[in-house]
């Protein structure tokens, strides 16, 4: 009798992008959320349209791991050309369930794995007559064998494709017919369940599946943007896909029909930058979103917004690099590039969430930053994050929050106070600003790049200048208290030894620490949200004899970070890296870092 | 340039409609070289101002980086102005078109500026019809740069810094305007006011892209013999196609004076303006005619002035976009924020 | 009687630029030159064409003393606008000579300063008809009258006029005129000379006066390069114009007549670094040069180069920043930017020339190393190097010196050996190119910015990927020992303190060493000159205990440079900084310094 | 796409005047989708190359980013290929060209990468009259980044994402290039490779900046009722203004063939064209009739198709600039160095 596993496997789908398969496994996932298992599902996909290889892989895990893990369990293999590879991928035990309508060469037997054929296109062939259909309901049949093989509740699959296809009834017969024929050809053929079964549980709660890049749009949208520029660049397209689809949503005027946003896709990266920096120099709240090379370009107008101090927000969803790179794959390799982007002195705001909830919640507080300082804010998505669904937390907004605005003065202030744009009047870097049309005579300045003095005058008085510079060095301090916290994983710290992460490598992270926990080896650890760091990111690392800084690019950036900004010993810092392009996994982190103390 | 504002130049200051002098439209005192045409451009604007009447707060002035672009602090100073960065006034007007649609956007330009590093942004501009004037202070070279040959240098004129005619052929901005669809196309000169400040009121009243094309000689780096931006050149070779003069409505009656040769074309605004033709046949509103005039000029090498082309049923980006009416800088929490009864919606659409 | 001071003075010109007077100050500072007297000018104008305040500043040092000095002893004030600050900046026992023309307020007067007033306006409308006579000979009057109260060798000085018009004769008589209205005036009217003196020495030896820029655009020439595409901004315009006019000297070919280089002037900053590439991917030697602004600007592309392995030399002459900043200023504060320049994990190497005569050895020197480590290189030059004439060495080139073209396959080696574009064949992180056009069938390969394997083929496959990632970074650790060493100054090292700097920053420094010396306080230095840093680098700050790193701009980019690159603990390092847009003077480095060292 | 090459598709394969057969100018597998317009663009630039008996190393291909620059992946194997950064391939060529002005250069784009990102670099290098053939396969859409409009999309055409029409009127770059005055000016379709094959032809035998607007259905975004660039839209409103036959110079004496109707054009690399004219009036080396039958065809809403302009005087850019005639990659430190010796004068004139 086999030993069961419940709850916890790895399942990869091996398809050719473009034939459709993306629903289906979309599917496959959704059903394991709603029987209430945690489930992440990551889609490895190549930079075409049609026809290349692309990969699906779900990792259902009933403790709540939700990063990546090696080491495949089951894999669904409908891809010919990538037989070879996929069949090598599996791990010892596993499955491989693949189209038996065409026989598997010799060479791809292996002894220590299990072979499931389904003759899914015969059975297709047979069924339906419609060759696109032919074609499209192959990845159901698959999915019905599954819900055998794992031992899922079919209705939930079934319900599923009900709630799909509530316009198109029609098609919802020939859907559970290729569930059925994928089913029942299973429970006939083999014996099901296999050792790797689902079972229902509680394991998800009130949480949602959701994509960061959908949330930051809907983080854009509650934060009160109102204009958009962008231009198309994977991964962060979606993020302005999501944001059109939601205003015409939320944001038409239910009276005129009228949209309460404006939607420009640009010409290229520096025409959206430079409309956001004009929509926000007008007194909109604006934003763009994009990637590596679309940071490149706009390199010089992020120094104009920061040394001119107008408000910008700027979505980067991180791909891998450097130049055009892995456009399909996910990295954090654009921390130093856009912490000091632009030339001359300065440096930026970032942001880095961990979960679409966080997308969400940083992208609106993202408008109220960039307002209150002046200055360009970046959050620090990646691929990995914006593109795959992820179990988060339902999004929630406080109705009684107002934004902030920032020092915005109005014609009545004007009339009290005195006005010089570049005035540091609270003591804070701070200075008051004024929206275009304002007052007829008062408050009105001329907005430069180069430098000016305290009312906005131009000059070329060094002294001048470096007293503004110094004083825009000040806004840094103070945002130091203002930007999101870290978070902690312990009540006080108990080791002289501690792990620093943030973004998506949270996730294996955690796991990983579990994982040394287990080993009793037990460490702190920290989740860093923001640039500038606050004061307990100092504290932390300051109480702490060994941190490990875990990235996922090559070059330890996020370390260098913490090392400029904290005038911290770099022997104190051990980095931990990965930079293949695929999410970091808990095993990775794991070995690299008790190796690390072995080594000590 | 002179440190001295020189406060004698209105003797008994007359006052507008909005009880504006016209010192009220100026700006400060111009750093740019005596003589230089972009000042007389400058002159040209706040008499147009002023003679609109317009409200210098509820204009905007954005430019990008040279001697052209320095002039928004020369004019207009109870106005916002924007310098921003080389080439890119185009997308920075823009966005704050998109923020704020009761504004009147006034965009200045060089033919550096506009010809070289920021042609993407201007053609993309125009294919917008966005509603801005654009006005490019045309002098063939980079001043600020001190007179290398730009891309509108025309074809064998000699520049100072280097010395050798531009091997190639000249950019025509309005060819290209019009290439790309403008609205509204003109150019002129900028020592003839008579001709150029009502172009610009014309060109504010539009409710769409109103291009401009302002020859400008830069007097230090491009008055040389053989340069077709020179002064000199440029008096002995203008042909004005058309005189202009602008209409406000509430004066709509004086609408028969010149009455004869002259064509009436109403506007969006629902403000009208009187073309005076020299040429009979010429309809700045048949945009095939237009073409054919301007490759005419090309072809006697003359450089055509005046409004050449105007689209009598050009839209506000904002009404093609479908934007609510109110600018969106003025929406608040209420317009803009659905709460979390709608969030919980989308929550319940993600399980 | 007056202690007279010889060859030791700070002397300033306050003018209105556009009026001819840059000529006329800069006969002045040759003549000391040829007097044999080490001299350093420096023009301080603003961002304009005509009428703003322009300054000419020229420090006058036998011991050779060539960075900026604090404390003016002579002011030429000839700007009516500028007068009162202009006399207030003398310093106290100095001189204030200026157009009686127009009578002097009262309130401009000081008691501790002497005012040597000569109408120069009057004696012009006196001598000359031309009205643009009138204005331009005042200039030359008052180099006449420093030539008396100075005691210079007026022969010296009529002599550069001979020259100067060789080819217009006529205009020297006028020209000798005025310089001797000028001396005579003063001669009658004041006891000459004053106690400021200059006296013919041996200082210079056969040192020439260049403007960095101009020795750069030699470099390039002798270098090699064939192909130049910029875009025109202050300060690295004139690297395009010399280049332009000696090759039109230099590289016509006798016979033909033809050209054996292409200049092309870009549309942007954009594409002159594109077409940089495209030569250089098909084996050209090419450049560009620009400044901050053109960096941001160029940052995708760069990184293109970077990735995909194409030389490429960029020359970065540093302006003030952030953003247009301060256009006619100079800093060193694009570092970070251009070390870390484009998205994705990169690093570029950089080299730090502190003379014209460096500019012009490491600018041939770039295309040596960029070709073989098919990298970009950049030359971090600066405002004040580029665009002031320097006292330096004579420029040197040794005929049988070869250029070093790199790894480069000829249809010969194509026919003998393997040929894999990013195969590791040497060990070294180097790898074989073909240039287009070499071999009918063999040697063909596909460039791209996006990941690939050893044979240039696309992959998405991470491990490979990663795999080329770690050979690149190989190029980096070659690197070190190809490039230029730093420089030392001392036989070997006396202290357990250092100084370290680079670039124009090396003037004021050694000063400022010396004036520490006198007090006792022995400290070694190095001067660094290249990116990555070699051994000797990292060996130097290992055996030292602190460090001041002296730079010229305000986030101390260079020591966050070696501390991320070195491993360094910052607190070892202090930071000596100036960013107001002027030349670092010794006076300031010394008191940063000593005050810092009194803290301890 | 398939995996397995098709070696099938040559049988016989005949060789040409170098002895290669039609296979070696081929490149690797496509990767694009089944159907895809591009694909039949590289099949002709295959077939143009081969009938010409190029070299496929004395040919440099360099394309941006986007479906279509991936295309050169799929041609000329045996040649260097250059996939650069999106829109800028004009300026990496213009480099390559500075560098070797002896190899062919053939630059792949898309409508994104040059009508948007990329319009600048394009219209510069047009300006400049750059000896190359600029290739845009035209298919109305961002198709790498699934089907945003481009620039290029007409007025109304409905794009798969987002199922809006285009607000905005559509670039024309045969326009452009036109205004632009280019020397070589053409348009056809993927599929038809009876007009395309020999425009490409004459285009790499044009001594200057040969440009050809190729509509290039993009099955998988494109193709959809309303869509302007769709399969069945142009095919129905295709007009074709002439077909012709390339003549390389060794066989002149054939020219005899097809006299009458035909116009021989001498170009200036010696070679001549012929072109068998439908409308007889119409004369491509005529700029100004180029311009009428534009703007008619715009009126009429055909789109024209074949070679529109054609400037026979076009001088290659080095002849221009007055470059030496060995390439510049090929100097070497005689030729550039001018010595220790030059370098002393030099050092003695700054003393
Ligand atoms: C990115 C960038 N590149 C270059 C420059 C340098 N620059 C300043 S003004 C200018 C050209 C100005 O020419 P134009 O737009 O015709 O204005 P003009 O001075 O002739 O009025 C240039 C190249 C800059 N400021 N920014
Ligand atoms: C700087 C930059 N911005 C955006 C992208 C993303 N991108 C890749 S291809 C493409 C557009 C391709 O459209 P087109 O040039 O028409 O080629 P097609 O795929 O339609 O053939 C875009 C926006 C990129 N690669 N680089
Ligand atoms: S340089 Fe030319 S453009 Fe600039 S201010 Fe002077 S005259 Fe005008
Ligand atoms: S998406 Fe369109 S353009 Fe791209 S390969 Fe597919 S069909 Fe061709
Ligand atoms: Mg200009
Ligand atoms: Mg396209």
């Amino acid at each position: 009798m086999k030993n069961v596993k419940i709850n916890d496997m790895v399942i990869r789908f091996a398809n050719v992008n473009g034939t459709g398969s993306a629903s289906a496994n979309d599917m496959f996932a959704k059903a394991i959320f709603r029987m209430g298992i945690p489930v992440s599902p990551k889609n490895i996909f190549p930079s075409n349209i049609q026809g290349l290889p692309t990969w699906f892989e779900v990792r259902i895990n009933g403790k709540g791991y939700l990063g990546r893990r090696d080491g495949i369990d089951v894999m669904v293999g409908v891809n010919p050309h990538t037989l070879k590879r996929d069949i090598a991928s599996v791990q010892s035990g596993g499955y491989f369930i693949y189209d038996s309508s065409r026989k598997l060469h010799a060479e791809y037997m292996r002894e220590d794995i299990h072979y499931l054929g389904i003759p899914m296109m015969e059975m297709c062939m047979e069924h339906y007559s419609d060759p696109r259909h032919q074609q499209l309901f192959k990845n159901i049949v698959y999915v019905g064998a599954l819900v055998a093989l794992l031992n899922m509740d079919m209705e939930v699959v079934k319900n599923i494709i009900r709630e799909q296809f509530a316009k198109k009834e029609k098609l919802i017969p020939p859907n559970h017919l290729a569930l059925d024929l994928g089913f029942n050809y299973m429970v006939e053929h083999f014996d099901c369940p296999i050792e790797f079964q689902v079972e229902k549980m509680n394991g998800v709660g009130d949480k949602i599946l959701i994509e960061g890049n959908a949330a930051t749009a809907l983080g854009a949208i509650y934060g009160g943007a109102t204009v958009m520029a962008w231009y198309p660049i994977t991964p962060s397209t979606s993020v302005a896909k999501s944001f059109e689809t939601y205003c015409k949503k939320l944001r038409i005027d239910p009276v005129t029909q009228e949209k309460k946003y404006a939607f420009v896709q640009a010409e290229d990266e520096l025409a959206a930058v430079g409309m956001v920096i004009g929509a926000t120099w007008n007194g909109a709240r604006a934003f763009t979103s994009t990637s590596g090379p679309g940071i490149s370009l706009m390199s010089e107008f992020i120094g104009l917004a920061y040394f001119a101090e107008i408000p910008a927000v700027i979505v980067n969803v991180q791909r891998g690099g450097p130049s055009t790179g892995m456009p399909t794959r996910t990295q954090q390799a654009d921390i130093l590039s856009t912490a000091y982007a632009s030339h001359g002195d300065k440096k930026h705001m970032l942001l880095f969430p961990s979960t679409p909830t966080e997308c969400f919640e940083m992208t609106a507080q993202a408008f109220d930053l960039a307002d209150h300082f002046q200055t360009p804010v970046f959050l620090m998505s990646d691929l990995d994050l914006g593109m795959n669904n992820h179990l988060s937390d339902p999004l929630k907004w406080d109705d009684n929050r107002k934004y902030n605005l920032g020092k915005v003065m109005s014609a009545d202030d004007l009339e009290t106070k005195e006005f010089g744009r570049y005035l540091d009047v609270d003591n804070d870097g701070v200075c008051y600003r004024t929206i275009p049309g304002t007052h007829p005579t008062k408050g009105s300045f001329f907005t430069r790049g180069t430098s000016r003095d305290e009312y906005a005058r131009y000059t070329e008085d060094g002294k001048v200048y470096a007293r503004v510079m110094r004083r825009i060095r000040k806004k840094w301090e103070t945002a130091k208290s203002h930007v999101p916290a870290p978070e902690f994983y312990q009540k006080e710290n108990k080791s002289n030894q501690g792990i620093i992460f943030f973004g998506t490598t949270t996730y294996a992270a955690l796991e990983a620490m579990d994982m040394m926990k287990e080993q009793g080896l037990q460490m702190d650890s920290m989740r860093i949200r923001a640039l500038p760091f606050n004061q307990e990111v100092a504290d932390f690392i300051s109480s702490h004899d060994e941190l490990f800084v875990i990235e996922q690019n090559q070059d330890a950036q996020f370390r260098s970070l913490l090392i400029n900004e904290l005038e911290v010993n770099p022997s104190k810092l051990v980095p931990i890296l990965n930079n293949d392009g695929m999410p970091i996994t808990a095993n990775n982190i794991f070995n690299q870092i008790t190796k690390g103390i072995l080594v000590n | 340039m002179t440190f001295l504002k020189p406060t004698f130049r209105h003797p008994g200051l007359p006052k507008n409609k909005v009880g504006y002098t016209k010192a009220d439209y100026e700006g400060s005192i111009s750093t740019l070289c005596a003589g230089c045409g972009h000042d007389s451009i400058s002159g040209a604007i706040v008499q147009a101002c002023f003679e609109m009447s317009l409200m210098p707060h509820e204009i905007a002035k954005i430019s990008g980086i040279g001697c052209s672009s320095k002039t928004p602090t020369y004019f207009l100073g109870n106005s916002h102005g924007f310098n921003s960065v080389h080439g890119r006034m185009p997308s920075v007007t823009t966005g704050a078109n998109m923020a704020n649609r009761d504004l009147i956007y006034l965009g200045v330009s060089g033919d550096g500026d506009t010809a070289s590093i920021g042609m993407g942004q201007f053609v993309h501009a125009v294919r917008r019809n966005l509603n801005m004037t654009y006005i490019v202070m045309n002098n063939g070279c980079y001043g600020l740069t001190k007179g290398q040959d730009s891309a509108t240098a025309d074809f064998g004129s000699i520049s100072k810094s280097g010395k050798i005619p531009t091997p190639y052929p000249a950019i025509d901005l309005v060819g290209l305007a019009m290439q790309m669809g403008a609205t509204f196309v003109a150019r002129s000169f900028s020592g003839d006011k008579t001709q150029l400040v009502p172009l610009i009121k014309t060109a504010l009243s539009h409710p769409g892209f109103a291009f401009i094309d302002c020859i400008s000689p830069c007097v230090t780096f491009n008055n040389n013999k053989g340069s077709t931006k020179s002064y000199d050149y440029v008096r002995d070779h203008i042909e004005a196609t058309s005189m202009l003069d602008f209409v406000p409505e509430e004066q709509e009656i004086s609408v028969e004076y010149a009455e004869g040769e002259s064509k009436s074309v109403q506007l969006h605004d629902g403000s009208s303006i009187l073309l005076k033709k020299l040429s009979p046949n010429f309809d700045p509103t048949d945009r095939r005619s237009a073409f054919d005039r301007l490759l005419n000029a090309k072809d006697k090498g003359e450089i055509l002035t005046g409004l050449i082309y105007l689209d009598p049923s050009s839209q506000d980006l904002h009404d093609v976009m479908g934007s609510v009416k109110k600018p969106l800088n003025s929406l608040r929490e209420k317009d803009l924020n659905p709460g979390m009864e709608a969030l919980e919606v989308i929550n319940a659409s993600l399980r």
